[in-house]
């Protein structure tokens, strides 16, 4: 076991895999020589090769399209694309060619790429620099979206999503690179390494995609959640008071509905909670869904907390920031109702 | 100075009812293009770009350095997969136009492009089409019957019904899937092709795309990361001269050629006569070699002409002149091919008739195979409940509920069997 | 009045547009000389002149980028996609630029660029002519999302679209260009000359955006949807035979809220159908509001109907297509759940 | 031959503790590249994109075709013009180091590339540039404290807060907004252009892109839609040779120049030298009245480098030659139309020296006038409320109830004031 902060933990995840794999390659805007803007590539090109780790143009679609072919060709690509915000000059490669390639040709033709990208805000990056698009890619069918809320899943769902045969996209809350984050900027960060979940093991282990975790057990109310607000999450029931069960969504697509449900059924009351924007949103996917399957259990409208329905205003990060007292004041509402 | 409008818009040469005027081409005569060695500097063979290379005089034979000096029977080959080519399109429009398939594209006047091209290629070399390179297929040796299938959506159809026709595959045969979105192809071509290299592998990727599609952003990336990286790819740019409705001009074709775009990369542009068998074949063997010595991309524009409508949904009488193909000064490649042969004594009418003959019968016989296995009005039909597979390797829980209620109601009589054909707006 | 089929009425729209605003020009890919793939253009560069009526390059990230910044500079462009499956590669274009330029100028510049795109499948298009992708828009703030289901609207909403001052994504659904579809591909097509809603004012008249339209008033239960499925859902309720309520969302976003949980609230059940596939669907949002709204009126879980969450698979359309049996018996199920 | 790994990846000539080394670079003497008429082919004026367009040479003279013969006045406003860039950069970065504002990005050596440009425009013409333009600002007569304000997202802030540092816009001084999303506002400007040439009005566009960016698909459309439709459009590529850890090779930039792009489009591309006021002002001159009077669009990549950190994020000691900046061949902007103006008898060390206090008085008032309208630390601040404004025209009924739900918090105390600043990770 080792200390390691999101950071390390993915790029830990990378190393094993490129010593494994001959098949891995690494490739994006800075990644290679420099190591990464967030640094989650350093010294991997050092240590593998230039050829294993792949500076490239700033071109998202050109990184896409050419880590596409080179999964056809055989290779195991894991792009990053800088900012989740800059994904959209790639989004036809993703959406057009690769979520299609293998249903098109009805499995002749394969690309397992992994598409890494830091997401969401809280960093003070203003709106190029904060956006959670994960909803987008949920509703794109032949891709898996995964969104992992600490370093030791970070690593277990990283290597999953190279070691499988499916494409992912796998955003990374970049707020909680360095530590969990609940959502109160007034407070010190704290570091992973003072956290359990910042204990690590160095070499190979998965977590496996698809698979939600309950990461809090409560009865009072079920919080729906992933990536940042899990901490958030946790905040708010402490500041609430009240004793939510808190899951993990971690993979969005395919999602775990079971995991979901049978919380919801138990608690009778559900919060759903994400930093993107409202209208659209996963969140509604998740609510959608719980009132499907749990409706004759459900004591409340099921709530949603989540980003305003704006461009994320820099200057007024933390009043659009979904924070513990948004979600404490859902999770009352749910109580309240009945 | 009064101010005025200056917005260009460009306008080709001639539309319905007016005289075809090609006199905006500019062309070589053959022979007189030099070929430099596969190793000369981009930046030193600009002219090809500029230039046409053609292999054909009128005389029917073959001149100057880029002759590929191939040996009579590669040529008989070559005008039989070009031939076959031209027969199958033929009849799978007839097919179209009888309502047995719901859409065709023909390749007619530009066989050579993907026929010479294609022999001019290895077996192990990845090639990455459009949809207008079923002559690929051809040359690979592929079983007419399959690319029929596919068209029926049957029983036998490689994509199991999920694509429209044409857009085939064929894993086997490294040729690459073709997607309905343009262009996409090009810089996965170019990734297959940086990974060959990565791997140490003596493979190279080729791929094609109409000029119209040059305008897409992805003509771009593969061209950036084929420059970055000098990927060993061969970047076919199909300048048939008109999109759908527009001419090439407005894919940026009116001041200068689409090779020229090559060297604006650091990357050579040659610019080859689409409808010469002889030289396509020249060229891409040059790139290929280039390639496979690591000397990166080259980009090669075919001149050529789209004889047939964009496709078995489209009226160029609406756009260009009815028969402005007549008027297109490369000939067509098919003739052209045979003239040689017959020149070079190695062909005749009386060959030509019997192959004709022979290959007609063949397309015959492989449809009457192809629709053993299914058409639209009926027989063996594919099994809808497998629409559920291959939109991950391994199916999810939600479609496995979602196969099991569309199971259910058809079970239940309540969704029935397809229509025959559904309507086309 | 005059009789339209949508694509006439669309064409009328622009025409009467371009006749009263010097500003409007027409911009997209053989949409010119040639009058558009589905005729929407038809005869008006010959009326307007080429400098109204542009044909394109192949390029819809120019095309969307150029009518930006021509919007920048005054005009009111409308610029069509040939098909939606191929707005992908304008998608950042949409994002980043014009969908936020107005935020992020505080409302100093802005681009007034309406979209227009045909979208939706049933007419054997296989998996890239017949996407719906209006989802992925509607979670975009910034923009407004339009989908009409008749000629009379088509033409309203598309002349509220130009003359507005936001930009628009106008989804055009091209089973219906000709005549109501409802779902049954084997009944000979009834052209809209046939039909109340093919009645169109040759002039200039306006549909208000954001406002629903009940469509069918009832009693037993809500149809929510929109496009094509309005026509399905028609049918649906007559092969049913059951009462419920058909409302046509019409404007995606901003939504008609009000509308459609006033329905809800009354009928106590609620069915929301759309061709486009289901997992992260626009449905989804229709579900989570309507359940916040109406949680303590509904009788019964709120059923999707949609798109199986597969690519578009062209020899199984009406299968794939959610068709009356299916509308009709989600209806069903609502209707015996208590 | 055995097959091996063939994949190029570009290096910079030096890496950190490496000598800097620029042999790379391709330059051409001053005044040594002809200056063609505006109505010149871009196809007779390739050459222009492989040399370089000097004007000053080492003895701080003006020479050759391309000298624009400004007069010593203007000469002095554009030195003004660039000191005055550089010192506000200066003090805003080292406000960014004492945590007064988030956020910065400096154009230090490259004051010329927007200074000298912007002067050789005109009022009406609209300039899009990327987040290295500020000189723009500068000769529009911008007052800094609008800018200032803007960087310290305060009550004058021209976005309300809602963009990062330097995004500035400036409607009535016709400067577009910036966006954080690279190379998007090159095909507007397009599209601008197109605009302006369809309603017939005489106003052109310049845009900019950073070498980097080129990559970027809209770099194509861009060049695409200017050759189709000749847009009235100057498109800038600046060439600092870096873009964040990167070199331009990765660009593409290691077989030609950024300026052969522009030929292989159709439209002329001119190489300059982009640290030479007049250069950079004769060419943009140029370009624009070739633009104004119906020749369509010009390519012009600036030479220049990058001698600051890609932003205050970043750490270029990293990735480069610690000094690498102090090796550059072409020298720095301000001190070479400094020394020019010495040389003329126009200017003086003292006269530079009191210009430089002044300016930095300017500065140092702007920065106190700003901050009277708020700081991150305290005073007046802005409304969050304001934050759901223009996302549309109107106020849509959810952003309403938005708004009304954050109002309540607001009033509950549950959420309270932001930090100071946030912690960045
Ligand atoms: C992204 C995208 N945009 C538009 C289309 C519609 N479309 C199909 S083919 C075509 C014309 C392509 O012309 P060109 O590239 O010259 O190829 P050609 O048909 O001449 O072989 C268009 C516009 C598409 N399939 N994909
Ligand atoms: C679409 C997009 N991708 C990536 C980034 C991150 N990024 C910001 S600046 C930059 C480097 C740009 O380099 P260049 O174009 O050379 O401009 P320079 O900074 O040198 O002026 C990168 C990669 C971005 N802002 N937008
Ligand atoms: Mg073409
Ligand atoms: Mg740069």
């Amino acid at each position: 076991m080792a200390r390691m902060n999101m950071v390390q933990a993915l790029n830990s995840a990378m190393d094993v895999m490129l010593a494994r794999d001959p098949r891995v390659v690494i490739l994006g805007e800075d990644v290679g020589y420099f190591g990464g803007v967030f640094r989650a590539t350093e010294g991997l090109q050092r240590k593998h090769g230039e050829h294993r780790v792949l500076d490239t143009p700033i071109s998202e679609g050109g990184i896409i399209a050419a880590a596409i072919g080179m999964g056809v060709n055989g290779l195991k690509p894991v792009a990053e694309i800088q900012f989740a915000d800059y994904i959209y000059p790639g989004f036809d490669q993703v959406v057009s060619e690769l979520a299609r390639l293998r249903y098109r040709t009805a499995g002749e033709f394969t690309s397992p790429v992994t598409i890494r990208t830091p997401c969401g805000g809280g960093i003070r990056g203003g709106q190029t620099h904060s956006q959670s698009p994960e909803a987008i890619f949920t509703h794109v069918c032949g891709i898996k979206v995964v969104m992992p809320s600490n370093p030791y899943d970070a690593k277990g769902l990283l290597i999953s999503a190279i070691e499988g045969e499916d494409p992912v996209v796998f955003f990374e809350p970049k707020r909680i690179y360095n530590g969990p984050f609940d959502g109160d900027p007034h407070k010190p960060a704290v570091p992973w390494s003072a956290h359990p979940l910042g204990e690590v093991p160095e070499g190979h282990f998965t977590v496996p995609l698809g698979r939600a975790a309950v990461v809090r057990p409560g009865t009072a109310a079920t919080i729906i959640t992933y990536g940042t607000m899990v901490h958030v999450a946790e905040a708010a029931v402490r500041q609430a008071g009240i004793d939510a069960e808190i899951i993990d969504v971690r993979t969005m697509a395919p999602l775990d509905v079971d995991t979901l449900c049978a919380s919801v059924c138990k608690t009778g009351r559900c919060v759903v909670v994400h930093e993107a924007t409202l209208f659209g949103g996963y969140g509604a996917e998740l609510v959608a869904t719980v009132q499907e399957h749990c409706f004759w259990n459900l004591e409340a409208p099921i709530q949603r907390v989540a980003g305003w329905d704006t461009p994320y205003p820099h200057a007024f990060e933390w009043e659009y920031f979904p924070g513990p007292a948004r979600v404490a004041a859902a999770l009352k509402k749910v109580m309240e109702a009945s | 100075m009064t101010p005025r409008s200056r917005l260009h818009v460009p306008s080709p040469p001639a539309r319905p009812g007016q005289e075809p005027d090609f006199s905006y081409l500019s062309l070589s005569a053959a022979g007189a293009v030099h070929r430099p060695e596969f190793t000369a500097p981009a930046g030193d063979i600009e002219d090809l770009s500029k230039e046409l290379v053609r292999v054909l005089g009128d005389d029917h034979l073959a001149v100057g350095p880029w002759n590929p000096h191939l040996e009579p029977a590669e040529l008989q080959v070559g005008l039989r997969h070009m031939l076959l080519t031209r027969l199958f399109d033929d009849r799978m429009q007839k097919i179209q136009r009888q309502g047995r398939i719901s859409f065709y594209i023909k390749s007619t006047g530009e066989e050579a492009v993907a026929v010479a091209a294609g022999m001019a290629l290895q077996p192990g070399d990845m090639l990455v089409p459009s949809y207008r390179q079923q002559g690929l297929h051809v040359v690979r040796g592929r079983d007419l019957v399959e690319l029929m299938c596919q068209c029926l959506s049957n029983t036998r159809d490689m994509c199991k019904g999920r694509q429209m026709p044409i857009m085939y595959h064929w894993g086997s045969g490294n040729i690459f899937s073709i997607s309905g979105n343009l262009a996409t192809q090009y810089p996965q071509a170019v990734g297959w092709a940086m990974a060959a290299a990565i791997k140490g592998e003596d493979h190279i990727a080729a791929s094609w795309i109409g000029e119209g599609s040059s305008a897409e952003a992805d003509f771009h990336h593969a061209m950036t990361f084929a420059a970055v990286y000098q990927a060993p790819v061969i970047l076919n740019l199909v300048n048939n001269q008109w999109a759908i409705s527009t001419f090439q001009g407005f894919a940026g074709g009116e001041r200068r050629t689409f090779a020229q775009r090559g060297p604006g990369y650091g990357i050579p542009g040659i610019r080859v006569d689409g409808n010469d068998f002889l030289a396509v074949h020249a060229v891409t063997q040059w790139a290929a070699q280039r390639a496979r010595q690591g000397g990166g991309a080259t980009l090669i524009e075919h001149v050529t002409y789209r004889v047939a409508a964009h496709s078995t949904s489209d009226d160029p009488s609406r756009y260009r002149p009815k028969e402005e193909w007549k008027a297109w000064p490369l000939g067509d490649p098919v003739a052209r091919l045979k003239a040689h042969l017959v020149a070079l004594g190695e062909w005749s009418e009386e060959r030509h008739a019997k192959l004709e003959k022979e290959l007609e019968a063949h397309v015959t016989a492989c449809w009457k195979k192809a629709e053993s296995f299914g058409t639209l009005a009926g027989g063996p039909s594919l099994d809808p409940l497998t629409m559920f597979d291959d939109v991950l390797k391994e199916i999810p829980e939600h479609l496995v509920k979602q196969r099991e209620e569309l199971r259910a109601l058809q079970t239940a009589g309540a969704i029935g069997a397809a229509p025959a054909h559904a309507r086309q707006d």
